[in-house]
């Protein structure tokens, strides 16, 4: 096992990989950037590495300073998280090549896969249903006709790839031209690689993925589905483990299609198969594969009981990762809401400042992964995740109830959050009944309204002027006395 | 005390252990049971409240029943902070510029973008909201932007 | 389904019901003494009723002045919490007459087990095994002739009571007299029932209790063990589940019994079982059944997937119990620490004051259920149970692990805390093998010496008073400023 | 700035953006790598160190690696706070003087209970360090106590 593990990441994903190396007796190493001086994945850690300015790609995507690092820390060991360089092949080679170990599946397996091109090919060869389209096309007449071939609406996406980025839905040829240019630019500044790939797009698309792992050894399981439809900017919002449309046999061809996937590029570690699902056709198709954690992780963890973390950990150690298919189940339902500091009536544009309060929910079934803590600053450097708040419960049913309530004791102030409006789809009939697709939330839901302040607002706010003088509800210097007394404030006012 | 948010005025005064608000011409009586740490505990009218609240300059934020609204601290006067320029274009949230499509004096369209910029690995297109022509261009390609700050001037 | 339920309890067994009230959608009322006016529970309430002075004869145990507050309140239903008036038969009946549903089984269950000497002669008849003991004794000169035939060392308990009040070892005849003045004290000061019966003082015991469920139509189910060896004064404060000592075969047979037990007084909502397990003759004997929730219920409701205050409120209100007993498992590994305020170095003797912080720890797996928040008094009137710490993972291995972390993470200042005596019993190598029985604490792990404050203690105290002058770190009143500005106080010293 | 807890004597000094402390006759480096809430991260000697700190009159409350310690802060000269008088018992905890079984004058042995209190539910019988006659009984049956009281005195 390792004895020292640099985590080339930060935020909630940084702490939730570092908590799992305290358990298993690994010493951790964070590395930051400028911005992130005081962020709270530094102070959990037990070493940090300052690793360059605020910008990504002179810290968190400079793959040579990481690398330096680790070796500086004296690790034996990088990983990656998600997104910054979690799926790119060149820095899993320059980690092995360091004589480090890369937790994550090899250079070639992300390789083969990060290219969307590439990869759809050889899923066709495998035997693996694919959404139909075409790769390889080069100027805007190819992606013209490519386009009128399929039928609009098409999606345009990047073939280096995932996570939204370098994608754009594509209704008319009017918007095409554009539609690429844009595309392009964004895949060439995110993944350095501007090619681009064009499919159908498919308007009532369930996303549902399988979570896979492999070890060094050539054993192959799948953790069962997430459906992960709830989506805003192509940018998912809240999963969900089960299912509710998949039923068992489908759920079966669909985890052994993902091990397929992931036995046809020699996989190894943690990985997710995603496919688009249609409900009308019960069919599935393949879509990409993530060669890494996934943010969504958590709800697999809950309903199977097992630390993913801790067996990339295992498995990148050499390890045999111990169950057999046959004995993993899915147990009771989990449902994660992704709490972003983005403003749902502005088209979720993020939102920058300073946490006046963050106090995320607690009690029974109730798991929150975050890397702020009130009094954090949220800067636009990075992605604008403020936590992930996840439930498990006996069903579906009784999990949605909790995370309502989850939501509701979640309190952030200082920034605007997407809270009010995860849990204004949690109440919809749609999501109830388990009938959201990708688009449900921009053609469905429709525009969304921020509540307007009542009289208990209004007198809340005025009161707390009053009150909390010198203390929390004002940023003027004043007289703030003892902060433990809470009393002090209100003199005589006390009941 | 008298403030007001947005447009509505408040006046909050202490009655003996108690207070009252007076708002759109009726009094309403709060009782205080806890306030600590941001967060209130209150009976306004007999009726149990709790909110939690944070202040920032001029912003409260005050959290109800899970819900949680933004209110702005005003002189009375004014109708809210004006997020809109008269022709002018702002920023949206801070980020960097990076690129800039028209110059000073050059005729736009409804809907053409002016500008790109980069935010939280995101590219937003600053569009014009009519038919003019370019009065002021205050960036430059790299620059870093406040949210609110002008980018660009059409008339 | 009940509108709204009086919750007849305080602190976080009173907040944990209400979360479950709030899942379901049920309105909550709150009740509390003059000392709870500003405690957690009455503000996690929907509403919250005053119910008289700050000793427990006066507001808690206060039967009339409860069931007033749940008419006045309209609520229908209350819901009893542990402790208090859990176990009271009286209490439960004067609820049920005034047409208001009491959240636990019949008075007439209660009745039958809430008797220690009754309840052993049942089971005697039922044949489940017993302790080897006499009931009915009248007199020290009885006590001391039963004593003799049993052998010392013999235990004296409370027929009405349990949780370790009224309860001695006494370990020759000559402690014999006191031990029993003492214990019938005890007894009629918390039970107002003095009986006292005699038993074999097991000295290598574990306490191995069953979970069990019975619903108003006569099903009935176990939710498995709990392992709560790990003692001091008779008061549990480590339990788990599954428990390292059990074979399959010695669970099911368990189970079986406390079933058996359970409908034996025709036992309805969740109950205990507990019984002494003795490891070297693989023997287990019944002890008292606990009619109510146990305050270690949390670590079943993470091994099973089920939660125990649902289904208490849901039974109550009529519903079947949908599980057969086939359809119930155990998944992974829980462990339970409680935390109390109290210095193991002085004897576990109670420690008062106010919370000068009180951080609890999170992560995946790990659950706290807690009455307290930074700033709360602790004071002397009620039980000095802070949290309970609970952790989920696949082993009993991971859970351990993840137990010490999670340990590690809480920060309590103010009051002296069991936490880090609770982290040395779980580094034991007795506790990694599972050979902690119920007299260990005392006999095995012996004495408790705080840790001495080293340089790097002194240096944080003393650097405390320059950087948080007018802060957390100073009492005193001085010039505090923006409290959300961490800079503001170290100046120009910051890095 | 000097300061003593319990018997140790330590001296903090600000060494332009760092400080030092002395101790023992050593300097010790030490640099703040961020201080608020009542926690502080810092460097001593190049040694990352994470504390939480919280204080209530003259006690310190000290967390480091998930250990809690308190210290006391004292002039120097007295060696600690003292916890027992010459002869007297004191209240363990707070709490209620459930009976008291001796009076002024009576002889009494080393481990005779003396009174009974209260306390958290359980029931704690304050017993005689050593054979005496009692001097002072201080409290009666009911009252209320506080931590560290003085109950009864025994010569």
């Amino acid at each position: 096992m390792f004895n020292k593990i640099l985590i080339a990441n930060r935020g909630e994903i940084a702490i939730r990989i570092m908590r799992a190396c305290r358990e298993l007796g690994i010493r951790t190493v964070a590395v930051y950037s400028d911005a992130d001086r005081n962020a709270q994945h530094v102070q959990f850690a037990d070493e940090a590495m300052f690793i360059g300015d605020a910008a990504p790609k002179e810290s968190y995507l400079n793959a040579d300073v990481l690398i330096q690092a680790a070796r500086n820390s004296q690790s034996d060991a990088v990983h990656p998280g998600y997104g910054f360089l979690s799926e790119n092949a060149s820095f899993a080679a320059a980690v092995e090549s360091a004589n480090l170990t890369f937790i994550g599946p090899s250079a070639d397996s992300i390789r083969a896969m990060g290219d969307k091109v590439e990869s759809k090919i050889l899923m066709k060869k495998s035997g693996v249903p694919t959404v139909p389209g075409y790769e390889g096309l080069e100027g805007y007449d190819d992606f013209k006709k490519a386009a009128k071939k399929i039928g609009y609406p098409v999606l345009i996406k990047a073939a280096a790839g995932g996570g939204g980025r370098g994608m754009r839905v594509v209704n008319t040829e009017s918007e095409l031209k554009e539609a690429i240019e844009l595309a392009e630019r964004e895949a060439l500044n995110a993944f350095g690689d501007e090619r681009l790939l064009i499919e159908k797009y498919l308007a009532e698309a369930h996303h549902i993925e399988i979570q896979v792992f492999g070890d060094k050894h050539g054993n192959f399981v799948h953790l069962f589905e997430r459906e992960c439809s709830v989506q805003r900017r192509h940018q998912k919002i809240i999963e969900e483990s089960p299912s509710p449309l998949l039923t068992p046999e489908l759920r079966e061809q669909m985890g052994q299609a993902a091990v397929n996937a992931a036995r046809a590029v020699g996989y190894y570690n943690a990985g997710t198969v995603e496919f688009i699902f249609d409900p009308n056709l019960s069919s599935f198709f393949f879509l990409e594969m993530n060669t890494r954690l996934q943010v969504e992780h958590p709800v697999t963890e809950l309903v199977t009981g097992l630390d993913l973390v801790h067996w990339q950990i295992r498995i990148a150690a050499g390890e045999k990762f111990p169950f057999t298919q046959s004995e993993l189940h899915q147990h009771g339902h989990a449902i994660e809401c992704r709490v972003y500091a983005e403003d749902p009536s502005t088209g979720f544009l993020p939102s920058t400042g300073r946490l006046l309060q963050f106090i995320p929910p607690h009690g029974p079934g109730i798991r929150v992964d975050s890397g702020f803590a009130t009094g954090d600053e949220v800067t636009h450097f990075y992605d604008p995740l403020l936590a992930k708040l996840i439930v498990h419960a006996g069903s579906r049913e009784d999990a949605i109830k909790r995370m309502k309530n989850a939501l509701n004791d979640f309190i952030v102030h200082g920034v605007v959050t997407n809270i009010d409006y995860m849990r204004a789809v949690l109440e919809t009939d749609d999501f109830k009944q388990g009938k959201v697709s990708t688009r449900w939330a921009e053609t469905k839901f429709g525009e969304w309204n921020v509540p307007q302040p009542d009289l208990h607002a209004l007198i809340a706010a005025a009161l707390a002027d009053v009150v909390f003088v010198g203390g929390r509800a004002q940023s003027a210097v004043s007289n703030e006395t003892d902060p433990f007394n809470p009393w002090k404030q209100t003199g005589n006012y006390r009941n | 005390m008298k403030t007001t948010f947005d447009t509505q005025t408040i006046e909050i005064n202490p009655t003996g252990e108690n207070f009252t608000a007076y708002i759109d011409g009726k009094n309403v009586n709060i009782q205080i049971l806890r306030a600590a740490n941001g967060r209130m505990d209150l009976l306004i009218d007999g009726q149990r409240v709790t909110a939690h609240v944070s202040s920032d300059m001029a912003k409260r934020w005050v959290t109800l029943n899970g819900q949680t609204m933004m209110l702005t601290k005003t002189s009375g006067a004014k109708q809210g902070v004006r997020h809109e320029h008269a022709g002018g274009l702002i920023a949206p949230m801070p980020g960097q510029i990076r690129s800039v499509s028209v110059s000073v004096g050059e005729a736009v369209k409804k809907g053409q973008t002016l500008l790109t910029m980069e935010a939280m690995k995101m590219e937003i297109r600053i569009q014009a909201l009519k038919d003019g022509v370019v009065k002021s261009v205050s960036v430059t390609q790299g620059q870093t932007v406040e949210r609110e700050q002008i980018l660009v001037e059409v008339e």
